[in-house]
């Protein structure tokens, strides 16, 4: 014979009712969606309820006989009307909250590169490591994830971290979160993105900061992004032009990362990965006033890989300067 | 019930679900103004993409408007205007109870417009796009000024002019049917529904050129430096 | 059935050669200020002026040429309900497109709204 | 209305000539513009597609038995996913209840003598059948892969299947919408009997008349959409294409500027069904007429608004994220208030469960469940872990199946006599919607859960700790499958070998039910003359009911 409780423990351990909980919000979205559950089954029961009591009450026990007839009284209408407002507002003003508050990765992220393609996970870590399908990450530790997709719209979806967001191709879109408990955790494509959509599946291995530490001195030794960035950025002479001092025939890239600047065609934009990108790629679309048009476009030369590189090297100089070097 | 209903005395045109003569009027005028707010919606989707796009290229949808020919856009317009003002006065000809030959005149005037319109459009504006390479997915260099932003400008010029050019063809057709119809002494003074739905469709076909022509020609600015 | 039955038959409003003469006059002189204006340089009030001058013309068109200054009030809903669709779409769309870059910060209500939540909630999950 | 009550004992049990037997043979269908014919030749066709689409279904859920996948290579379960969301949406549900019921119904519930433009009404079934048949030629002649979204820049450049011919399907039968509703709106508006003033309308009609709203202001737009895409996908000019500077989002705006509506074309209707049937059912007013009517109203207007809650996870601007948000918070009270006036109108009333009142109940039951289930997808926060996964799915299908098809199913078993002349075994109706109740629950409820653990949709294959809720929900379909061969099978039966059911057999309200059945071809002999409230049924007025003789009973 098995007690109620271990019997319970073996269904949930075949049925389980709740993914696990393993980042800074998942406690906060578990509790609105508990409110939501209350709210459903309160209604659900309230309405099954009443429903079954008229069906036996007011049966029909004779072909003709005549109901009472019942008013409609506006002061019934308006009670169904304003409670479910309320309970609205409630679950919006709640939901808001939630979303504006965690809006925002926390200044001291690490920043994690993403691109999604048919059908895998490209994962690139600042220091260097790339993975595929796998993504560590050290426990406690707010991770910003960068992300980009080299061809449909794909989605980073972790259960466990209740965080989700599209990877689109041609812009870059950012999601984070900070895991709270070490484990090994479902990453999933949650956009339908073609044919092994259900294979574009991986893990997220949350570590503690000691065993990713060796984690990241076990792998082979590599240059950080923004290292070979600055490698490519010579090699594909960016520097002859683009000279630090600012002395070029075009700006300097120092501390631009970040910054609004005004455009020859009179818009103002911040310079973001998307900005950079674009600068690359179509040079003429972003040209600044005071520059000759000259630099050429590199459509079809860089690929996602050193796209990511180039950008990292220039935020890197953003950050620098802001360091005060 | 109304002693319109009893079958035998039809007046011509007149449909056995209905009761009386006005109540078959003012059911085919609604039916035609609801279908043209059903237009208003049909182009909108391609004025919204539009509007977007414009405001995120703006740039290159000035340039790309400065690869249209305003003298003929703008003769089009007038061409346009004038064939409202004629498909007016046929209707209002019918109503007035004006002569068979007179109802014919105006519609032909009307169509004699319109086809002008696509004449101009076609020879002066597509074709000579055609020649130069303007033309995305069928003839595009691309190359120089004509950026992927500007190429995306050419892509609505074509789709918005090409389903307004449709429009126009759909309108001819049925200018035709209306010829032939009068010639057959179909209508009177009172009973002229089809002209009169018609026309609705006609002066919408206008009132999108009215926008488009603003919209592509001229908005990016005309003036020397814009 | 209902409405048209109480009422008597009254013949639709016949427009006088002249009005539709004058309209079509206007029409034309609209077209030419629209290219004209064009031509100067006004900023981002040239696009005013072209979509200005636009709609004037489709309300002459509208109004004229169409009837509706003549017809019934169900009419003149069908179409401002048209517009009124076309501006929901045209609004709502650009509420996403034209402000992708605007960033999200926390603020003062949301973090009260979500510590109240959190102590209602406390100890369920 | 009132006088032609005692004409029903009158009338013969089946009249001599009616619409079903005034004419003969396969051309005098397909020429007739006769509403109740035309919508018989809906119902015959969305039957075809119901079939198409339950299919593909059953297959799917089969599949899904084993996590990696018991019947098909990916590709194929992608486009079986397809197939099913295409042909269930817009060849069935969309035109399910207007199409058929409406067609069958508006004009006997107004007092006319057909829709406003008959011609026109079958030009639109025509137009409808072209477009099934290209959508048809597409999913048999190679399928297609990219779900019924259409998503870019998949669809456009990366699928390699038959887009542009299912895309052309949709566009065309969009058309087919386009004209219904309009047709309608002017039926509504310039063809009631003289008395059947607007709140003397049975509230189908308002819900038809929401729903016809919709389709002619929505369904536009899915039109220029699709065929922006489809030249896209011929001629590569970058529209949707971020390569070149076009915006993929863009597609999914315009998409669902029409889909979410389109959610609400499925449902109103429905929502009208089931006010018809609970007062028939219950012999009584229905609760706050005024207030259902006008809900309706709201909740088409409304639908517009929300569209972006589609949208929250895919890289939309987090402002409009919040404005989208509260939006789609407001659709839900005009809903909770239908729902709350449907169960107040059983207060007091004399209910009998025949089939149709079965179906009902169970509509207003699923629906509840669909509806509350809506909030968690309004919540921004809940809806980033819960979009794109099967709490989608199962959300949308309690508002689809456990709403718009349970009302369908009500409908058809109420009005069958009306459209055949003839009853079907009660018994078996009751069976096969305690059936499709408990399949419908079985199948859907173990995908809430499914979704909330994570599990993505559109998944071929899945990770093995879902398995068991996969089963479950497997079960489910087959005796969900089950259910719905049932009824097929009675009311072909019923045709032929079915009790005559005279004018009125359910003893209802309601201008369809003082004429024959199957009705005459003109619908009524003389224009009726309205005089009183829809479902005006004899009431006991509270104070008088102690010494009132036949009462039914507190």
């Amino acid at each position: 014979m098995i007690d109620l409780p271990t019997a319970f423990q073996l269904l949930a351990a075949t049925v389980p009712f709740q993914p696990p909980a393993a980042s800074s919000i998942s406690g906060d979205v578990d509790r609105l969606y508990l409110l939501l559950s209350g709210i459903t089954a309160f209604f659900t029961v309230l309405i099954f309820s009443i429903i079954f009591v008229f069906m036996v009450k007011f049966r029909r026990r004779k072909d003709d006989e005549t109901p009472v007839s019942t008013h409609t009284p506006l002061i019934v209408e308006l009670t169904w009307t304003i409670i479910p407002s309320l309970i609205c507002a409630v679950l919006f003003v709640w939901s808001a909250a939630l979303y504006v508050q965690n809006g925002r990765p926390p200044a001291s992220s690490t920043e994690i590169f993403v691109i999604g393609k048919q059908w895998m996970w490209h994962l690139q870590h600042p220091e260097g490591p790339r993975e595929i399908n796998e993504l560590h990450v050290p426990v406690g530790v707010p991770i910003k994830l960068t992300m980009t997709s080299q061809d449909v719209i794909h989605d980073f979806y972790v259960p466990a971290f209740r965080i989700k967001k599209d990877v689109l191709p041609g812009r870059f879109t950012s999601l984070w979160f900070q895991a709270t408990e070490t484990g090994t955790y479902h990453l999933f494509c949650a956009q339908y993105c073609g044919t092994n959509h259900s294979e574009m599946i991986g893990w997220v291995y949350v570590m503690t900061p000691t065993d990713y530490a060796n984690w990241l001195a076990g792998g082979e030794k590599s240059e950080s992004l923004a290292q070979l960035g600055e490698r490519l950025f010579s090699q594909y002479g960016c520097d002859s032009c683009h000279v630090a001092e600012g002395n070029g025939q075009a700006p300097s890239l120092v501390g631009v990362y970040g910054k609004p600047e005004r455009l020859q065609n009179g818009e103002t934009r911040v310079v973001d990965e998307s900005l950079i990108e674009q600068a690359i790629l179509t040079p003429n679309s972003v040209h600044l006033p005071n520059y000759k048009p000259v630099m050429p476009t590199y459509q079809g030369q860089i690929d996602q890989d050193q796209m990511l590189q180039l950008i990292a090297y220039v935020k890197s100089l953003g950050s620098e300067e802001r360091n005060g070097r | 019930m109304s002693e319109l209903a009893v079958h035998s005395a039809h007046p011509p045109g007149f449909a056995h679900q209905f009761e009386t003569v006005e109540q078959q009027r003012e059911a085919g005028h609604l039916g035609m103004w609801i279908f043209l707010a059903t237009e208003i919606l049909f182009f909108g989707g391609m004025f919204t993409a539009y509007v977007v796009y414009r405001s995120l290229h703006l740039p290159s949808f000035i340039l790309g408007s400065h690869e249209l020919l305003v003298r003929f856009g703008a003769t089009n317009t007038a061409v346009l205007i004038c064939s409202s003002l004629t498909m007016a006065l046929a209707i209002r000809t019918a109503q007035t109870g004006g002569s068979k030959g007179t109802i014919i005149f105006w519609l032909l005037a009307t169509m004699v417009l319109g086809a002008a319109f696509l004449g101009i459009k076609l020879r002066y504006e597509w074709y000579r796009d055609w020649v130069e390479g303007l033309i995305p997915g069928v003839s595009w260099l691309g190359g120089g000024t004509h950026t992927p932003g500007v190429k995306m400008f050419m892509c609505f010029y074509f789709f918005m002019t090409g389903l307004h050019a449709l429009h126009m063809v759909v309108g001819l057709g049925i200018l035709t049917v209306l010829v032939i119809m009068t010639a057959r002494n179909r209508f009177s003074p009172e009973y002229y529904a089809p002209l009169e739905i018609s026309g609705l469709y006609w002066h919408f076909v206008d009132i999108v050129w009215i926008f488009l022509f603003p919209l592509l020609y001229l908005i990016g600015g005309r003036y020397p430096g814009s | 059935m209902t409405e048209h039955q109480a009422r008597d038959y009254h013949p639709p409003h016949i427009v006088p050669v002249g009005t539709y003469v004058l309209v079509f006059l206007a029409l034309m002189v609209g077209t030419a200020v629209t290219t004209w204006v064009a031509y100067i340089d006004l900023g981002a009030w040239n696009t005013v002026a072209a979509l200005t001058i636009a709609v004037c013309k489709m309300f002459l068109v509208v109004l004229f040429f169409m009837h509706v200054k003549y017809s019934k009030g169900l009419t003149r809903i069908v179409i401002i309900g048209a517009f009124f669709w076309l501006a929901i779409m045209i609004t709502l769309t650009c509420s996403d497109e034209l402000t992708r870059h605007w960033e999200i910060v926390p603020q003062g209500w949301s973090a009260g709204a979500l510590h109240i939540a959190r102590l209602l909630f406390k100890g369920t999950v | 209305m009132s006088t032609a009550i005692a004409d029903i004992h009158d009338a013969p049990a089946e009249p001599a000539v009616n619409y079903l037997n005034a004419s003969y043979g396969i051309r005098s269908w397909l020429l007739t513009f006769d509403h109740k014919r035309i919508g018989l030749l809906y119902l015959a066709s969305i039957t075809v597609m119901f079939v198409v689409g339950g299919v593909a279904a059953t297959l799917m859920r089969l599949h899904l038995v084993e996590p990696q996948g018991a019947l098909f290579e990916p590709e194929t379960y992608n486009k079986m996913f397809s197939t099913h969301g295409i042909i269930m949406v817009f060849f069935f549900l969309v035109p399910s209840i207007p199409a058929t019921l409406g067609n069958f119904l508006i004009p006997l519930m107004i007092g006319a003598r057909d829709v406003a433009f008959p011609k026109l009404n079958l030009m639109s079934w025509y137009i409808f059948i072209t477009g099934a048949a290209l959508a048809l030629y597409g999913t048999i002649s190679g399928g297609v892969d990219t779900g019924w979204t259409f998503y870019p820049p998949f669809s456009s450049l990366y699928s390699g299947t038959h887009v542009v011919a299912v895309a052309l399907g949709i566009f065309i039968a969009g058309f087919s919408s386009i004209l219904t509703g309009l047709n309608f709106l002017v039926t509504i508006h310039k063809m009631r009997a003289p008395g059947m003033t607007w709140f003397r309308l049975p509230l189908f009609i308002w819900a038809l008349y929401a729903t016809s709203l919709i389709f002619v202001l929505g369904t536009p737009v899915i039109a220029i959409t699709l065929f922006l895409l489809g030249l896209e996908r011929l001629l590569h000019v970058g529209i949707f294409d971020p390569a070149v500077g076009g915006d993929p989002l863009l597609f999914q705006h315009l998409f669902w500027f029409y889909s979410h509506p389109a959610v609400y074309i499925m449902i109103l209707p429905g929502m009208g069904v089931i006010s018809e049937l609970v007062t028939a059912f219950s012999r009584k007013k229905i609760f706050g007429y005024s207030f259902v009517a006008f809900s309706s109203l709201s909740i088409a207007v409304i639908s517009f608004i929300v569209w972006g809650h589609h949208m929250f996870v895919t890289g939309q601007s987090v402002y409009a994220g919040l404005v989208f948000s509260v939006l789609s918070f407001l659709v839900a009270i005009p809903s909770a208030v239908k729902v709350f006036n449907w169960t107040a109108t059983l207060y007091r009333g004399s209910i009998s469960y025949e089939a149709p009142m079965l179906y009902a109940l169970g509509f207003i039951g699923l629906f509840t469940i669909g509806g509350l289930t809506g909030l968690f997808l309004a919540s921004l926060a809940t809806d980033v872990h819960l979009n794109g996964t099967y709490f989608i799915v199962a959300h949308f299908h309690y508002i689809m199946v456990g709403g718009a098809v349970m009302a369908y199913l009500g409908g058809i078993h109420f009005w069958w006599p009306k459209i055949s002349g003839r009853m079907y075994p009660d018994m078996w109706a009751r069976i096969s919607a305690a059936i499709i109740f408990l399949g419908f629950n079985l199948t859907f409820f173990p995908q809430f859960m499914l979704g909330y653990l994570g599990m993505p949709r559109r998944y071929a294959v899945y990770p093995a700790e879902f398995q068991v809720l996969n089963v479950l929900s497997s079960a489910g379909a087959s005796i969900l499958g089950i259910g719905y061969v049932i009824p097929i099978i009675y009311l072909a039966w019923s045709m032929r070998y079915g009790p005559v059911a005279g004018p009125n057999p359910w003893k209802a309200k309601g201008l369809e039910w003082t004429i024959p059945s199957p009705p005459p071809t003109e619908n009524f002999e003389e224009i009726p003359i309205v005089t009183e409230e829809a479902y005006n049924y004899p009431a006991i007025e509270a104070h008088d009911y102690p010494d009132a003789p036949g009462v039914a009973r507190v």
